[in-house]
């Protein structure tokens, strides 16, 4: 039962605020922050502990994976599905990051919603939203690994859309809601297919959807054909389709830009630091499955790819600082999905976990900026601010260093992996593609640190008068993550540089002829590029300063010369209007005009309800006759119908 | 005796009150007439708890008597209810759920 | 056969036998409570046994006053109304040990009519019959204070019944079974062992339940005659109402004879067990008659000497002169007997049955006593009213007897 | 044996057919306590002596005590009590159906054959009934407890006279 504490200590959490919340709402009494932040921030805390305690063991060395078997879910005829926990390393990691993260994250959404009406709900969501990514990843089996998915879907949509006032904010939930419903279409197909593939030859017993099932069924899986496709590719396409929705991948990201609308913590910690990785978290998870479908994998490779190219193109030119930080993310994503898409899912695990880190670190400085700018997310009207939020910018520089992968802090080990993994693999074009982005990375992230935190001020008088550094619950959690985006990428210190790559041997996914294949290449070949990485982020840092370094006139400047790119850049390539001409409007058209004024109205309630109804109402004036309120009468009735029975008993 | 000759007499206590419920117009009387059913079937229990030698029978007897009990005090009440708000015990006076429709 | 109807017969016959005695103890009872000779007229050649004899021209005018029937009353009804009520209160003692049971080659031979294991069960259902006859009368009298009577005596009887039931469950598990025959053995290792004094909540209860229930002051109101224009009997007269009154003294000798089984020991004698009574018998017998001669020897002297300062001019005046000379008679009598045929010597069943018959005596002084104690209780204690009757009936009494029965089980259970 | 079956029989049957008969409803009251009363008589028969007892205690000690007592109560007039008799046909009707009701019940019935099991020590004795009621039934007995205390509860909230509120319609 300890894990199952892991997953219920934040769901009390969250039943607790809840709770009073609501109570508090219909009594129209004031919440009790004491309270709120005790069970909001103390039962997390506890939870990473338990969490903690439950994972040393495997960061020691420990390889026998913990199973809890809490109880039976759903039991139909040969169709078995147990609600069990797992843990091992993997999982392990992405507990740790979550409780972990999650609990400073808290702890600074104490200072950052300060004063919100809905404070209490703010934490229950986010506690709830805790329980379901634990759910996600403690899951032993597809199905509760699907549960929790629905989950932090939910509550992404419920903090998305946390200020439901503002339609525009309430809006983004929606499309969050509705974008990821078409990934889980996919992945619920997957799910289905892998059922139907199991079910007609699981044993007495078998929980077909557990994980190690599937993995010893791997051979039968391999074998076995949908239609005409091979298993495996149909299987890992349908799950990667839900991946890209819950992942923010090409074509389905689109949401994760317009997220932003939510709380600036919750941006950090659903859609940078946990929710967005469960896509690649699913794909470790089931690496054994990815690992027959080579087909699958070019197509996550080349969409991860296009996916960091793409985003980070656009975030060259937001002005919107957590936007420039959402398109980041979707970049980075990205890596993540390469690095799976090339076999090398330890990589994308560990840029996972850097990326976490200072990723988190990036939105909570992007937060703490917002909060002492009084709201102002604009960073043309910025700058300068390195003197009013000392330890924020500090912090702040440290993560951008980290994500433009300058050594030796966290991401250049992380990435740099995976750029050579790419490379080493065999695939030169997305390795260019991945070089190119990571300049764009490093471009975006220091034009995005000089506008904000150097130069001239521009911000505007009012918004001067309260400029203040953040109190110190918030700046603990930038501090705390800051260090821990600086040195966590010594974890996967490459044996090139003399280290032991120990993250990926920890981890130790896939299948080893991937390592195999790799280790043809010399450690030359690495070492060169490794230089070409870093050479290249270091002429963007250089570009960045010499563009930006004077303020935003020049840059304007030449915006203008180049209209036509930067109109197409600014515009995120017009996906949005593709979409909304492509796939919104025929719906809506045919939803308004055939759907809703034919079939719903004229058909459904008309012919169906209304007159069905109609015929009740005049089957039941015909029956009440019968019901004359005389009580001898209903029991004559009686009388006949036992006499019935007994006749028919009789002459039967 | 054999067992018939009391489950016969059982079967007649039952459909006596069984026609007495439908006969009868007085809610007394009707009531009265589903104690002699209740009785009927108390005694088929009580005979089959002999013929099978088993006191399980006796058991349900006790319980029917019980729920008999608990059956009286409260329809008694209603009819009590009933005679003040209308003056009356007739089952005939009281057509209050009837609907409007019919009749 | 024979047995069966002489087990039948000796209750029936005891309980006639008690009756006038009790309403004798009653009448002069009461007269001595309120300073007053009370009956002293009837006699037979002069002779009136202290007014004993007055219950005959009672009877006699009973029987002979006009039987009225109303005309609106229910004939049917109200004519077996007094039946019912004397018929049930006659047959409750049926379960009551009278002696201890006889020791026969063939087996234990019960002195009481029917050996029952439900034997308590037995005598509530049917003391709850009892009800109807009170109900039956006030309902078919067609009058509306019989009619108001009626269902205060049954609501009464019906509420106190509870208690009583409730009061005797402690004295149930302390037996372990409703065999009255049974629950005096249970009492019989010494006096210390009498319910009463285990059960002393248990025996107060009981005793003013069973006043309550057999409608005695203090809780005559069914028929309190002063206030509430009598009750249920308003309309009846002649053998009906006699048989109304006979019920209601049957009712309160059958309530002495429980109370004396379930808490004073039954026919226990005090001291003596059963086998040492067997054993001595004879003796017992023996020296009882020669001290009952001796006895009215004595007695009879200073009864002849005694000059009443009242003149009657009648037979009445030489009563006391009759009674000492007869007295004297008997005592020379007896004690010319006694001494001239020497000690008795009883072995087997005639040991038996003259140790039953001591224990019938023992046991009928306890009825006696406690006829007494209802008389007593009548004449001293003023009547409740209606509402807190049953209060105390409802709030004080059956609380106090489930509490009773929380704590004889509670410590039944521990011991 | 034979002899009380039949007289106990013959009773219970008349008296039960008496109180769907009666008009009045005390007569009704008074043979159901007849057609009680032979029945425990039977249950004597059948060695239930238990249940012949509390058939007697019970029912009609307190269950038919009860209804005469509401029947004296409502103390209902002459006018109350006359009855609209249904049509002759219907009465026809009736009497057929519960022949019927007899006639099929009693086919099912008469297929029982055979001698009653032997005795054992004790059966229907208040011993074994209350070893039953306290070890294998405990549940049931309990909760009907609290059926009569339920009963006893709802019976006196719906008798009881309000005095403020719900003022008594007359219509």
């Amino acid at each position: 039962m300890v894990l199952a504490w892991i997953i219920l200590l934040p769901l009390l959490g969250a039943l607790i605020n809840g709770y009073h919340a609501l109570s508090c709402r219909l009594r129209q009494q004031k919440v009790i922050h004491g309270m709120v932040n005790f069970v909001g921030v103390g039962l997390p805390f506890v939870a990473f502990l338990i969490a903690l305690s439950q994972g040393i063991p495997f960061i020691l060395g420990a390889e026998e994976p913990i199973r809890e078997n809490l109880f039976s879910w759903i039991s139909v005829g040969s169709l078995h599905i147990e609600a069990g926990l797992y843990l091992d390393r993997l999982s392990t990691l992405m507990v740790l990051i979550i409780t972990g993260v999650g609990t400073l994250i808290h702890l600074y959404s104490i200072g950052y919603m300060k004063g919100d009406s809905g404070y209490a709900k703010y934490f229950a969501y986010l506690n709830l939203f805790l329980t379901s990514m634990l759910i996600l990843v403690l899951g032993d089996n597809l199905l509760l690994l699907f549960l929790g998915w629905e989950g932090v879907g939910l509550c992404s949509y419920l903090l998305i859309g946390f200020w439901f006032e503002d339609k525009a904010k309430a809006q983004a939930g929606k499309k969050a809601f509705i974008v990821n419903r078409i990934g889980d279409v996919g992945f619920l197909l997957g799910i289905f297919a892998l059922g139907v593939l199991l079910l007609p030859g699981a044993g007495e017993n078998a929980v077909i959807f557990n994980f190690e099932y599937i993995e010893s069924q791997i051979g039968l899986i391999t074998v076995s054909k949908v239609f005409w496709l091979s298993a495996p590719f149909i299987i890992t396409l349908f799950l990667f389709v839900g991946a890209t929705g819950k992942s923010a991948q090409i074509p389905l990201y689109v949401w994760l830009p317009d997220a932003m609308a939510g709380p600036t913590p919750v941006s950090a910690l659903i859609h940078a630091a946990t929710m967005v990785t469960a896509g690649v978290y699913m794909i470790a998870r089931m690496d054994f499955l990815f690992d027959v479908a080579p087909e699958t994998l070019h197509i996550i490779a080349i969409i991860g790819a296009s996916t960091a190219l793409f985003a980070a193109l656009i975030a060259m030119v937001q002005t919107d600082i957590k936007k420039v930080l959402a398109y980041s993310t979707v970049s980075q994503l990205g890596y993540m999905f390469l690095a799976m898409g090339v076999g090398a899912y330890a990589y994308g695990v560990f840029h996972l976990m850097t990326h976490a880190f200072f990723k988190a670190c990036l939105f909570l400085g992007s937060g703490s900026v917002i909060h002492a700018m009084s709201g102002e997310q604009d960073i043309r009207k910025m700058g300068g601010l390195k003197k009013a939020l000392p330890i924020t910018s500090m912090t702040f520089l440290i993560a951008t260093m980290t994500i433009a992968g300058l050594p030796p802090f966290a991401a250049f080990f992380s990435k740099d992996h995976i750029l050579w993994k790419t490379y080493s693999h065999g695939h030169p074009i997305l390795w260019v593609m991945g070089l190119l982005a990571a300049f764009g990375t490093a471009f975006y992230m220091f034009r995005l640190y000089i506008l904000t935190f150097t130069g001239k001020s521009r911000v505007s008088e009012e918004a001067k008068a309260h400029l203040h550094e953040s109190p110190f619950n918030m700046t603990f959690a930038l501090i705390v993550l800051a260090v821990l985006s600086a040195v966590a990428g010594f974890l996967g210190l490459p044996e090139v540089l003399g280290g032991h790559d120990w993250i990926a041997h920890w981890l130790h996914l896939g299948s080893n002829a991937a390592e195999a294949h790799g280790a043809s290449h010399s450690h030359t070949m690495e070492l060169l590029l490794m230089g070409v990485s870093v050479a290249v982020a270091t002429f963007a840092i250089l570009l960045a300063f010499v563009l930006y370094r004077n303020g935003l006139e020049g840059p304007n400047k030449r915006a203008r010369a180049m209209r036509p790119l930067h109109n197409l850049l600014t515009n995120k390539f017009y996906v949005d209007e593709i979409y909304d001409a492509c796939v919104v409007r025929p719906i809506y058209y045919l939803s308004q005009s055939i759907l809703f004024t034919v079939i719903d109205r004229k058909l459904i309630d008309e012919v169906l309800v209304n007159r069905s109804g109609r015929f009740l109402a005049w089957l039941g004036s015909c029956v009440s006759r019968i019901q004359n309120g005389f009580v001898n009468r209903y029991a004559f009735c009686f009388l006949l119908a036992f006499a019935l029975m007994l006749g028919i008993w009789v002459f039967n | 005796m054999s067992i018939t000759h009391y489950l016969t007499l059982a079967i007649a206590l039952f459909s006596i009150g069984l026609i007495g419920v439908v006969l009868r117009r007085n809610l007394l009387v009707a009531f009265m007439s589903i104690e002699l059913m209740l009785n009927g079937a108390n005694l088929s229990f009580i005979a089959f708890s002999r013929y099978l030698g088993d006191m399980q029978g006796q058991m349900a007897a006790f319980f029917i008597v019980i729920l008999a009990a608990a059956e009286a005090a409260v329809g008694l009440a209603i009819i009590v209810l009933l005679f003040r708000r209308q003056g009356s015990v007739q089952s005939s006076v009281f057509q209050n759920l009837k609907d409007k429709v019919g009749v | 056969m024979l047995t069966m109807s002489l087990k039948i017969l000796v209750p029936f016959v005891l309980i006639l036998q008690i009756l006038p005695i009790f309403i004798w103890m009653e009448r002069k009872g009461a007269s001595y409570i309120q300073d007053r000779r009370g009956p002293n007229r009837a006699n037979i050649f002069g002779i009136r046994l202290g007014g004993m004899v007055h219950t005959l021209p009672d009877v006699i005018k009973l029987i002979f006053k006009e039987d009225i029937i109303p005309t609106r009353a229910n004939r049917f009804i109200y004519t077996i109304a007094p039946f019912i009520s004397m018929t049930v209160a006659c047959m409750t003692f049926a379960v009551i040990p009278w002696a201890a049971p006889l020791t026969l080659d063939s087996g234990s031979f019960a002195l009481q009519a029917l050996e029952m294991n439900v034997g308590i069960l037995y005598i509530f259902a049917i003391a709850s019959i009892g009800v109807y006859g009170v109900m039956l009368a006030g309902w078919g009298s067609n009058n509306k204070y019989s009619l108001m009577g009626g269902l205060r005596a049954s609501s009464q009887m019906i509420s106190y019944e509870l208690t009583l039931s409730l009061s005797i469950v402690g004295v149930l598990i302390l037996s372990g079974s409703l065999e009255l025959g049974a629950i005096v053995e249970s009492q019989s290792a010494n006096i210390l062992s009498w319910n009463f004094i285990r059960q002393p909540l248990g025996c107060i209860l009981f005793l003013v339940a069973a006043v309550a229930e057999t409608n005695r002051t203090p809780f005559d109101l069914p028929e309190a005659e002063a206030e509430l224009v009598a009750g249920y009997h308003t309309e009846y007269s002649s053998l009906k109402f006699a048989l109304f009154y006979m019920a209601e003294y049957v009712n309160m000798i059958i309530a002495s004879a429980l109370i004396a089984t379930l808490f004073f020991g039954g026919w226990q004698v005090p001291f003596i067990s059963t086998e040492l009574l067997r054993e001595h018998a004879d003796l017992i017998i023996h020296y009882s008659l020669l001290a009952a001669g001796v006895g009215s020897i004595l007695g009879s002297i200073p009864l002849f000497l005694y000059k009443s300062r009242v003149r009657y001019g009648d037979a009445r005046d030489t009563e006391t002169k009759k009674i000492s000379i007869a007295m004297f008679v008997l005592g020379i009598a007896l004690v010319a007997w006694r001494l001239g045929a020497g000690e008795f010597f009883f072995e087997g069943l005639a040991a038996q049955i003259a140790a039953a018959a001591l224990q019938l005596g023992i046991f009928i002084a306890k009825i006696l006593f406690f006829c007494w104690f209802f008389v007593w209780i009548r004449w001293t204690l003023p009547r409740f009213r209606y509402d807190q009757l049953m209060q105390l009936g409802w709030k004080a009494m059956l609380p106090l007897a489930l509490l009773n029965l929380f704590i004889t089980a509670g410590v039944y259970l521990l011991v | 044996m034979t002899i009380l079956f039949y007289i106990l029989s013959a009773l219970a049957v008349l008296s039960a057919v008496a109180v769907i008969s009666f008009r009045q409803p005390v007569y009704s009251a008074l043979s159901l306590v007849v057609t009680l009363f032979s029945l425990a008589g039977l249950y004597l028969t059948l060695h239930a002596e238990f249940l012949a007892i509390i058939q007697i205690l019970t029912y009609a000690g307190a269950i038919l005590i009860l209804f005469i007592f509401i029947i004296m109560l409502l103390n209902l007039n002459k006018d109350e009590l006359k009855e609209q008799t249904p049509a002759l046909w219907r009465r026809i009707v009736l009497a057929l159906l519960g022949g019927f009701l007899f006639a099929g019940l009693w086919w099912g019935v008469k297929k029982l054959s055979g001698d009653s099991a032997k005795l054992t020590e004790g059966f229907g004795s208040i011993a074994s009934s209350g070893k039953l009621l306290f070890t294998e039934y405990v549940l049931a007995f309990e909760i009907s407890g609290i059926l009569l205390t339920v009963a006893l509860i709802g019976a006196l909230v719906l008798a009881k006279r309000r005095l403020n509120y719900l003022p008594e319609e007359k219509n």
